[in-house]
């Protein structure tokens, strides 16, 4: 342990560089060279990679362990500093925040938390390798399933062991990325390609609220880094009005009367929640995952059990002392929770495919992590994501070797996984059904199962636990809140223990419903054909998988079974929560145990027995000991309410009318407007008009010379109009109008002219004189008018006037409405000329 | 030059040679090349902090002055010279001009040899009609770099890609391809208002032959439309030139076309009725044409037309350099003459950007049936992301908007290469026509997505990179103030928009069943096409990686430009109310070099005397000091506050008065 | 009044009678004969004109080409027309044409009229004497061939062209099939040197062939 | 030589509106050029007139000489056009010459 440390100080760890680098190098060279190594070579680099990432993991958190032992040994460590191996590869760029730059850096790091969600990722990975090399054994795309898993893996790392929100954000999409290619798997059917789609896209609405968060936390705390951040708590502690937005004019009906007020920490924790619901498939976004169930079973597995989902709940408990300063933003992550574990479970009961169940199980059980890591127990929280991790990854392939099984008779997709077509499976498959009732008691939470203590834990901190607001006028949850969660929690989990057992004995127990068993029967290939059609089908009998499917089966169920042992706080063994402490301890500063409840703990475990003894029993007395009976009369008693629980509530279908629907409309008229309005207006108007001028014109072409010589005429006599009558224009230099105040008029020069100037209104006298310029001079704020009189050689006169005055800056000029407007402009226009140029003299 | 890169892009060559499975040893050996040349490149382009602190006024000796003229007058000739060649052997018109873009790319990578310290670098004038003051001045910075090897860079492939598809008239798509290349070269470097006048519209005739000779169905409607579409932004602009000329030379009684004392004019900005002020008319005549060219929301329906017509090669080029121009000239010359303007109505101006660019052009988009129109309608969203960065104003907004210019340029070229592909299997790009076409042609797909997932934003492509400076900046800044929040929140939005249309399409032409018979025996992307991709590919994923390459020579001169156009529209914008000269002192002494009356040597005693001493403070600021970013911040923001103290007492000089 | 200038007065009405008569028959005649006699008489008033402004060189070469040789031509072409050269009583829109040419002439005149205003002042100064000789040939050749010697020759090479151009064109398409081939002796008659006299004649030979080939 | 110069002009300028008159409403092509004919028989009577104005040279009368020698072969080429015309089109009405329009 020793060298190792020697070998990668705690500052540049670049162990981590390794244990990233394996999974990629492996993605790659399955990937690139997959097809010229065929499936063993693919099988061993895969299976290989992730095995020696995971061996590093385990030294690396060796090494932490060691590091964190030796400060705080034993019980109750206390609050050391957070151990935290960095290694940072290059700096990826900068960005300007509020007052200063913002460098964003390529770097990762390993603490207790991120240790610990690595090892789950790693070991479960390789565990799920090692089971998918045979359960895709006979898949064209082998090569390419591996890539994309070990590409999923590196995502994943890269997720978790980014020590910037950057990094995570790169791992975040990474992960999405993964989760699109693995769904959409086998994309020659539109429905599996558009499940991938749709995860994506879905996924794609998280990231838009990680994007906002991350802009703002640049903003506000001007930095990314997690450790920066948690000490930068001061910066972010300020309010923003978020509604109305100041300088947009707003429909009065909109203002509100005081301006809605938000905390930093609400607006950036609820952005993130939006992320958090986006990959943790919470209530609103949550559609995505039940249809994922199109990939492969391992990639649900691994992905819809294991690691993917949970990322939502590492980064609320990553960014926990982001989330605990605003109690609004826990209350909305806490009731979520609770919602979605009631409402995945309600739509549980109804569903007959094994993979649906257990996706929208999936989903309750994420609802019970946000509870935990809502209400403030994060260490809780996240413990049930390891316990999760391990029993839910082990009913997803004990789901996936009864797949196979039946897979070699049934071959289309949805029959193979249809409960209806299995039962009695206990004899065929004993290794898959001990897997599956173990994981099966677990997620029901049978007493001293991991189950059992961390749902537990987690709906005593809910009932317990309250959170404090760190500034006065901050929102805080009413007091029954707490008591609220735990009762939908309850409900939720007997929900779930009834749809675990119906599920276990719908499938294992009772007479075999696939195919009729036919004693040595060889399964030859003719036999396929004809199995398609409606008749009673006959096989050889389901066999259990091989030993690469059920190793990982027995070493995932006994994680189920004995995981509980490590936070288990009745038997005050939380070793776990002790090796957490030092992440969490800035969050739970904030959290206060309401008074009296820890004595409430005991009868808390009471209730939580009772539950599971109510749902299983009550799914052994409906399915094993009635055989379905009492279910289809409860069908027949309420069949709509039936038909819309099997149909999901019809979300999708909601959605589909509203959200697509909008965006659907939105894009129909900007292409509309795009075609018609824009292209219209621009380029067909446009075009229109100038056809209609030169229509317009060629019609004075007429080819006749004498036309022609018409108009040559006309121009001649207009240009003789114009040089026979008289103009009288002048041009005022007002220069020095506003200093000294003397205006000069010069007038314009014509053949022959001569002038003649009156100021205001005296009367025209005098005879014309040459002289063509005039000026006066003119007091403060005082308007005078000057009158000029034309004669042209042929005696025509013309006359204007001209009004000046001098501003003198309080626009007095412009106060007396009758002295016209303060910029001298000729006043009159071009009165016709005095007399008709045939007229006589003067 | 350390060696220390060279070692992984040669691991990555070799890796890149045993990669195709059945290619040509002469496919090979060109991807080899191609890798190892362009990750060695990061390793020699890393920035080891010399940029910043290299002294402003260091000899550049070093800068060949003539390069610059070199980039821009050897494509233009090589191009007349292509044109007298015998036209009935192809295989030399190909050669010289494989040859001329080599040459000319190898001579644009000098530019990147030099440290970018804020000021002009390869700086060279030359008096050429010296009646109206009009000098060939040419010079480039920390934002135009990039862009010129961008265009080197892209323009090559292009050519190489449609000389596989293009069988008629070799010449003069040879000759077309060469003088694109050297206008756009030109128009990016140009200093002068009038030569860049004259390579804005040069650029215009080599794309208008090319829609128009080679081009789809309606292929005369499209290039008239496009040529009309820029020419009547670009008539305007000249008015607007020239009534600023005019302007200058009443205040300094002197001609001349030159930027840097263009920039020196204040025009009078408001009487009463807004759109009568001098400055709005000029700043909107100007961006009229650089918004026709992004192209922005109402003036963007000749893109998709000329896109779908324009052969693979025209619709690289066109989306990959000719739309950058557009935002580039708004950077410039827009922000730059007109910083009160553009400042007051960069809030509005970014709601523009952001609901008519990225949601509107995203929502066409979903809609559109023909994989080109689809792409062009996601090049409008894409440049929308760009103006709302420059309308941000904020340097990481600045830069994210260049890097996202050059991104662009690779995805979408990539794009339309990847399109061009299949045009040329199946003679159509209606998405209708294909259907799980990933069965047959995995290669292809697989470059497809990964070029999907940078135009999408993934991270650690190219394309997150900018959207993210783009969208904190815009958080950021001060000129959009309230407004800032909310572009910022549409604009992260407009990244769900793309994941809808871009994988709406990918689903129907990739995946699926495969229904339409034609497609079944699709062979797969020929090795020829692929090595033209993969130059894009590698460029998106390192700039995916390593941006800094390319933000540490932007961020000198985004600092002090942004700067520049802050403190010339100080946070209170006092309006002129009358034509006025600011002062030399008020813009940073690098930025004048090479300004017109600086050589004339005639300016008043008074602006003399405030040179010095603006010049000593600037360049205490800038004396040479280490690289940490906590005194970086604090010289910043103490030589912002005193620039802006100056700016205060800046005593109201006489309308047309002698400053 | 001296009788002298009694007798200028009685002179000048006559050819100012002579030339608008002309003019006015020129213009308002149905038949274009009697045009081009109104067109002769036009010309011999303008010649007495002359000759009152001590112009008798220009006198001498009005009689000459103008009424020897255009009024000729016309009066060729006409002959040559014969009754198509009638202009159909062209009837139609008779009343907007008369209204115009109504208007026009009115509008001359008051422009007439306003000049005479404006000279009035200054025509009452007298005429000025007249050198001696002023206006015979002499004085006219010595300022032709000293000052005016370029126009002079530009005229002569244009009236060349001239000639050529009317040619070409009066003998329209050649080897009309129709007709035996025409012998060609006849053909290169009419080429005559270019001087200003001898051109009208030629001009004529030209319509002449013209007109035989009609 | 007693009678003032503006009887000449008046003289002209009604020549002259004739002239144009006849231009501009006859439909004979004929007619048309001898309306011509006219009209530079007027501006030849001013020149001469304005020349016996201001007698120091033969200015006006050269000019008229030189607008004699341009009559003629104005009229000459006029005529051979006219010819062609109603070679070509029978007719010597100018309405029909309406070969420009297109």
């Amino acid at each position: 342990m020793e060298q190792l440390r020697t070998q990668f100080p705690a500052d540049d760890f670049s162990l981590l560089a390794l244990v990233l680098l394996l999974p990629l190098v492996g993605a790659f060279v399955c990937g690139v060279f997959g097809k010229r190594l065929g499936k063993e070579g693919v099988r061993t680099m895969a299976l290989s990679a992730v095995g020696g990432s995971f061996v590093l993991c385990l030294a690396a958190f060796a090494m932490l362990t060691s590091a964190g032992g030796a400060h705080g040994a034993g019980h109750g460590g206390g609050g050391h500093a957070v151990t935290r191996f960095t290694w940072t590869a290059w700096r990826w760029f900068t960005i300007d925040g509020g007052t200063s730059t913002v460098p964003i850096d390529v770097a990762f790091s390993v603490d207790p938390l991120s240790g610990v969600m690595m090892l789950v990722v790693t070991g479960v990975g390789f565990l799920i390798h090692l089971y998918s090399s045979e359960y895709m054994s006979k898949d064209p795309g082998y090569y390419r399933f591996f890539a994309y898993l070990n590409l999923f893996v590196f995502s994943m790392l890269v997720l978790i062991l980014g020590d910037n929100l950057a990094v995570l954000f790169v791992g975040w999409e990474g992960v999405g990325l993964c989760s699109y290619l693995l769904i959409g798997f086998w994309f020659g059917e539109d429905r599996k390609a558009s499940a991938g789609k749709k995860a994506f896209i879905t996924n794609r609405i998280g990231d838009f609220g990680l994007l906002v968060a991350m802009a703002m936390l640049v903003y506000y705390a001007g930095t990314l880094r997690f450790s920066t951040l948690e000490t930068s708590q001061s910066a972010l502690s300020q309010m923003r009005t978020v509604w109305p937005i100041p300088g947009l004019e707003l429909p009065s009906w909109l203002i509100p009367a005081q301006p809605i007020r938000a905390s930093v920490p609400t607006l950036v924790a609820l952005a993130l929640f939006v992320g958090c619901m986006g990959k943790s498939a919470q209530l609103p976004l949550y559609v995505w995952l039940p249809d994922a169930m199109a990939g492969p079973t391992p990639v649900s597995a691994l992905i819809h059990a294991a690691t993917m989902v949970t990322a939502g709940i590492y980064l609320v408990a990553r960014t926990s002392f982001l989330f605990v300063l605003s109690p609004f933003a826990m209350a909305v992550v806490a009731g979520t929770g609770a919602l979605t574990a009631l409402f995945a479970a309600s739509i549980a009961f109804a569903q007959t495919d094994l993979k649906k169940v257990l996706a929208y199980s999936t989903v309750s059980q994420l609802g019970y992590m946000f509870v935990g890591v809502g209400s403030g127990a994060f260490a809780a929280g996240f413990f049930h994501v390891l316990t999760h991790a391990f029993f839910k990854g082990c009913l997803f392939l004990c789901a996936g070797s009864v797949i196979h099984a039946m897979h070699h008779v049934i071959h289309d997709e949805e029959g193979s996984q249809d409960m209806r077509n299995m039962g009695g499976l206990r004899k065929h498959m004993p290794i898959t059904h001990a897997t599956f009732l173990i994981s099966c008691l677990a997620i029901a939470g049978c007493p001293m199962t991991s189950g059992f203590f961390s749902k537990d834990e987690v709906l005593f901190k809910a009932f317990s636990s309250q959170i404090a607001a760190t500034q006065p006028g901050l929102w805080v949850a009413p007091a029954w809140y707490g008591q609220a969660i735990y009762a939908l929690g309850v409900l939720g989990a007997v929900c779930t223990a009834f749809y675990m057992f119906r599920a276990y004995f719908l499938t294992f127990w009772g007479d075999f419903r696939g195919w009729t068993i036919v004693k040595g029967h060889v399964a030859h290939h003719g036999d396929d054909e004809h199995a398609h059609g409606e008749g009673p089908r006959e096989g050889a009998a389901p066999h259990e998988s091989p030993w690469q499917m059920t190793l990982p089966l027995a070493v995932l169920a006994f994680f189920a079974l004995f995981g509980g042992l490590v936070y288990a706080e009745p038997l005050h063994l939380t070793a776990l929560e002790r090796f957490w402490h030092p992440v969490f301890a800035s969050a739970s500063t904030h959290v206060v145990e309401r008074a009296g409840a820890h004595a409430m703990m005991w009868p808390l475990l009471g209730v939580g027995a009772t539950v599971f003894a109510v749902g299983a029993g009550g799914a052994y007395y409906v399915y094993a000991q009635q055989g379905g009976k009492p279910a289809e009369a409860f069908v027949a008693a309420a069949p709509s309410l039936h038909r819309i629980v099997r149909d999901k509530w019809r979300v999708d279908e909601f959605y589909e009318a509203t959200v697509l629907g909008f965006i659907d409309a939105m894009g129909d008229t900007a292409v509309a407007i795009d075609k018609w309005l824009i292209d219209g207006v621009i380029a067909r108007l446009t075009a229109a008009v100038t056809q209609l001028f030169g229509a317009g014109l060629r019609l004075l072409q007429t080819g006749r010379v004498q036309v022609y010589a018409a108009g040559m005429v006309l121009g001649v006599a207009g240009l003789g109009w114009f040089i026979l009558t008289p103009h009288a224009e002048a041009e005022i230099d007002s220069s020095k109008l506003r200093s000294s105040g003397d205006v000069t008029f010069t007038a314009a020069p014509g053949h022959g002219y001569s002038y003649r100037w009156a100021e205001g209104e005296a009367a025209q006298s005098g005879d014309f004189t040459a002289a063509a310029t005039f000026s006066t001079k003119l007091e403060r704020c005082q308007t005078k008018q000057v009158r000029l009189e034309v004669r042209n050689v042929f005696g025509g006169t013309t006359e204007t006037s001209f009004t000046t005055c001098r501003e003198m800056g309080n626009d007095c000029c412009t106060a007396k409405p009758a002295a016209g407007d303060a910029t001298a402009r000729p006043q009159t226009p071009l009165q016709a000329p005095a007399r008709a140029p045939m007229g006589g003299t003067p | 030059m350390s060696l220390a890169p060279v070692i992984p892009a040669l691991l990555a060559a070799a890796v890149a040679y045993v990669m195709p499975r059945k290619a040509a040893t002469k496919h090979r050996i060109g991807l080899a090349a191609v890798t190892f040349f362009l990750l060695a490149s990061v390793g020699w382009l890393w920035p080891d902090g010399t940029q910043a602190v290299a002294k402003p006024d260091a000899p550049t000796s070093t800068e060949w002055p003539y390069l610059l003229d070199f980039l821009i007058g050897f494509p233009i000739v090589a191009g007349l010279f292509v044109l007298f060649l015998p036209r009935q052997m192809p295989s030399l018109l190909r050669g010289v001009t494989y040859a001329v873009f080599a040459v000319s790319f190898v001579a644009s990578l000098a530019l990147l040899a030099v440290p970018m310290t804020p000021g002009w670098h390869f700086q060279h004038i030359v008096p050429w009609i010296e009646s109206a003051g009009i000098r060939w001045h040419v010079a480039t910075d920390g934002i135009s770099v990039w862009l010129i090897v961008l265009t080197t860079f892209t323009t090559p492939i292009a050519a190489f890609a449609s000389f596989g598809s293009i069988k008629s008239r070799h010449k003069e798509l040879c000759a077309a391809f060469l003088m694109l290349q050297g206008a756009m070269i030109g128009a990016f470097v140009a200093l002068d208002l009038f030569v860049f006048y004259v390579f804005w519209e040069l650029m215009l005739v080599p794309m208008f032959l090319m829609i128009g000779i080679w081009g789809g169905a309606e292929k005369i409607k499209a290039s008239v439309k496009f040529f009309l579409f820029t020419m009547t932004g670009s008539v305007l602009m000249l008015g607007a030139m020239l009534y600023l000329v005019w302007t200058h030379h009443e205040l300094t009684s002197q001609w001349t076309f030159d930027y840097l004392a263009l920039s020196r004019v204040v025009l009078p900005d408001t009487q009463k009725p807004v759109v009568m002020s001098a400055q709005f008319l000029c700043w909107f005549a100007f961006s009229l044409a650089f918004f026709i060219k992004v192209p922005m929301w109402p003036l963007h329906t000749w893109l998709p037309d000329a896109h779908v017509q324009a052969p693979t090669g025209g619709s690289v080029v066109l989306a990959a350099v000719m739309l950058k121009l557009g935002t580039y000239a708004y950077l410039r010359f827009s922000m730059g003459l007109f910083p009160f303007r553009s400042a007051i109505l960069a809030g509005n101006l970014g709601a523009f950007a952001v609901i008519g660019g990225i949601l509107y052009g995203a929502l066409c988009a979903w809609k559109q049936d023909d994989i080109k129109k689809l792409v062009a309608y996601s090049s409008v969203a894409h440049l929308g992301f760009v103006m709302l960065g420059l309308f941000g104003a904020t340097p990481s907004g600045i830069q994210g908007a260049i890097l996202q210019m050059v991104n662009h340029g690779l995805a979408t070229g990539a794009l339309f290469l990847l399109v061009g592909v299949l045009y040329d299997r199946r003679h159509t790009r209606e998405v209708s026509e294909f259907g799980g076409i990933a069965k047959v042609m995995p290669v292809y797909t697989v470059l497809f997505l990964i070029v999907t997932m940078a135009s999408i934003g993934v991270p650690g492509t190219n394309g997150f990179v900018g959207e993210f400076m783009v969208i904190a900046g815009t958080f950021v800044s001060k000129r959009l103030n309230q407004f800032g929040a909310i572009e910022a929140i549409g604009a992260a939005f407009g990244v769900i928009l793309a994941a809808v249309y871009m994988l709406g399409m990918v689903q129907k032409v990739f995946f699926g069943p495969l229904s339409n018979p034609k497609n079944k025996h699709l062979d797969d992307i020929t090795p020829r096409e692929a090595l033209a991709v993969a130059p894009l590919v590698i460029m998106i994923f390192v700039i995916g990686f390593f941006p800094s390459i390319m933000t540490d020579r932007m961020r000198p001169a985004v600092e002090s430009y942004q700067q520049q156009f802050v403190h010339l529209f100080s946070d209170t914008p006092e309006t002129p109310l009358a034509a006025r000269l600011l002062p030399r002192d008020m813009f940073p002494p690098s930025f004048l070099v090479g300004a017109p009356d600086a050589e004339a040597g005639g300016p008043s005693a008074v602006t003399e005397a405030a040179t010095k001493t603006a010049a000593a403070p600037a360049k205490a600021a800038e004396a040479p000091k280490p690289r940490s970013d906590e005194d970086t911040n604090r010289a910043r923001a103490a030589r912002n506050e005193e620039i802006m103290q100056k700016f205060k007492n800046l005593p109201l000089r006489k309308a047309g008065g002698e400053p | 009044m001296t009788n002298m200038q009694l007798v200028e007065r009685v002179f000048f009405a006559l050819a100012a009678l002579l030339t608008l008569g002309g003019a006015i028959a020129t213009v308002a005649a149905r038949r274009p004969i009697r045009g081009a006699m109104g067109l002769l008489t036009t010309i011999l008033g303008i010649c007495g004109c002359y000759l009152l402004l001590h112009a008798e060189f220009l006198a001498t070469i009005q009689l000459i080409v103008y009424a020897g040789a255009v009024v000729i031509l016309f009066i060729f072409v006409v002959m040559l027309l014969g009754s198509s050269a009638e202009s159909p009583a062209d009837g139609s829109a008779a009343l907007p044409r008369y209204l115009a040419a109504g208007v026009f002439v009115a509008c001359v005149l008051g422009a007439g009229t306003l000049m005479l205003r404006v000279s009035a002042d200054r025509g009452k100064a007298a005429v000025p004497a007249v050198a001696e000789h002023f206006g015979t040939i002499e004085k006219i050749g010595r300022e032709l061939f000293t000052e005016k010697v370029i126009p002079f020759e530009l005229t002569g090479a244009l009236l060349l062209v001239a000639v050529v151009g009317a040619l070409a064109v009066g003998r329209g398409k050649q080897a009309d099939p129709t007709l035996e081939p025409a012998d060609p002796s006849t053909q290169d008659g009419g080429k005559g040197e270019g001087s200003a006299i001898t051109e009208a004649t030629t001009a004529g030979a030209a319509s002449a062939h013209a007109g035989d080939r009609a | 030589m007693t009678i003032p110069i503006h009887y000449f002009l008046v003289l002209a300028a009604a020549l002259f509106a004739t002239g144009a008159v006849g231009f501009l409403l006859r439909r004979n092509l004929l007619v048309l050029l001898m309306s011509i004919e006219l009209m530079l028989n007027a501006v030849n009577l001013t020149l001469v007139a304005f020349n016996r104005l201001h007698p120091q040279n033969h200015g006006g009368q050269v000019l008229a000489f030189f607008v004699i020698a341009i009559a003629a072969a104005e009229a000459a080429v006029g005529l051979a056009i006219v010819l062609a015309y109603f070679r070509l089109r029978g007719t010597v009405r100018s309405d029909e010459a309406t070969a420009l329009k297109h």
